[in-house]
């Protein structure tokens, strides 16, 4: 197993009711299962899946990238506008 | 100097910090909590949170790109998170050069890529009591 | 808010002049004089003059101009005279608006038409201890 | 004869000596005629005449302009640099 750290922020944050919270995946996960994980049976945060964009360790990857134990996992709703 | 924090922001701080006696012109741009969002809603106040160390490396780039454009510059970044009031300052971009071209052109591209990139998320509380997370625009 | 004269610029008490809660950007352009003329030559200091009533009929003409250019905006300009060291703020414009657009636009606008047009006129101070007449750049 | 107050500015004040003079010149004079009397027998002063402008009671005028009585004349080298 490995076990992530995931902060949360706006209004990821504010679906999911926590900041920060600890979760853990089974060995080779990947981002997107993380996600899948937060996500299962909230639908207004899944409908957020396309728009947000997700850092590991403080770069921005991919939801195939593989998750390693211990990491910390930002997830991060659209920011910019004007 | 970048900076993310809860404390008010003080630009001439900011400005005294970049102070070069080879420096002739500083350009600095304040952000202010306005009274109406832009569909004209009235607002009571902002709330913004950031991911800290990933905005503080993204205010960092953007400052090395500007140099990097427009020559020799040095800028510091300030951003303000928690709840804001109308009329105070929620981010100050603050550049100095030799001379004002180039401290104009850094100011502008560090504030336009800052709204642009930087993991920075603004809360609109409008005075009807709701509230509304808002693309973190002026 | 147009001001010439020969005490020190504060840039907040400018900034403070122009605030409303309708006005999200802020931006400020200060001159400061540095210790190196344009052909390299140590400064001492400077010194200003100017021909005041014209000089502060040409700012508010300048922030006349820059309001019809750029839209609805507020200026700010202050011009110091006598006797400046380096590091010292010779002459500040700020300008606010709803955006900052806007506001980047007139404050550029309005501190190169000033260089430009305002009767103010700079003298360097060398190291050597000689003095020369020079176009009031930055 | 009009009398008129003459404001001298940076390097036509240095090379004038003087800040501020009142003249009087003859009814009908010109501006020329003010800058010409200011300028007699100085050399150098009388070498900035083309790039010098004069403003009559606060607004630019050219060297053709008549004087009137009371008037203040203010010698402005070329300002503007970049």
């Amino acid at each position: 197993m490995v076990r992530v750290r995931v902060l949360a922020f706006a209004a990821v944050r504010d679906l999911l009711g926590e900041h920060r919270l600890e979760i853990e995946l089974e060995d080779g996960s990947r981002v997107g299962a993380a996600w899948d994980r937060l996500a299962a049976g909230h639908e207004r945060l899944a409908a957020l899946r396309p728009s947000v964009r997700v850092a590991r360790n403080g770069r921005i990857v991919s939801f195939e990238e593989r998750i390693a134990d211990g990491d910390e996992l930002a997830l991060l709703p659209p920011v910019g506008g004007g | 100097m970048f900076r993310i924090g809860g404390a008010p922001i003080d630009p001439r701080e900011l400005e005294a910090g970049l102070a070069d006696p080879a420096y002739g012109g500083v350009v600095t741009f304040l952000g202010v909590v306005r009274d109406r969002a832009d569909d004209g809603r009235r607002v009571d106040g902002l709330h913004y949170e950031s991911y800290e160390p990933m905005a503080l490396a993204e205010f960092a780039a953007i400052a090395a790109e500007a140099h990097e454009r427009f020559g020799t510059v040095r800028l510091a970044i300030a951003h303000r998170v928690g709840d804001l009031q109308v009329g105070e300052i929620a981010v100050a971009v603050v550049a100095a050069a030799r001379h004002r071209g180039t401290a104009f052109d850094a100011c502008r591209y560090a504030i336009d890529e800052l709204k642009r990139r930087a993991p920075i998320w603004k809360k609109e509380r409008y005075a009807d009591g709701e509230q509304a997370w808002k693309a973190n625009a002026c």
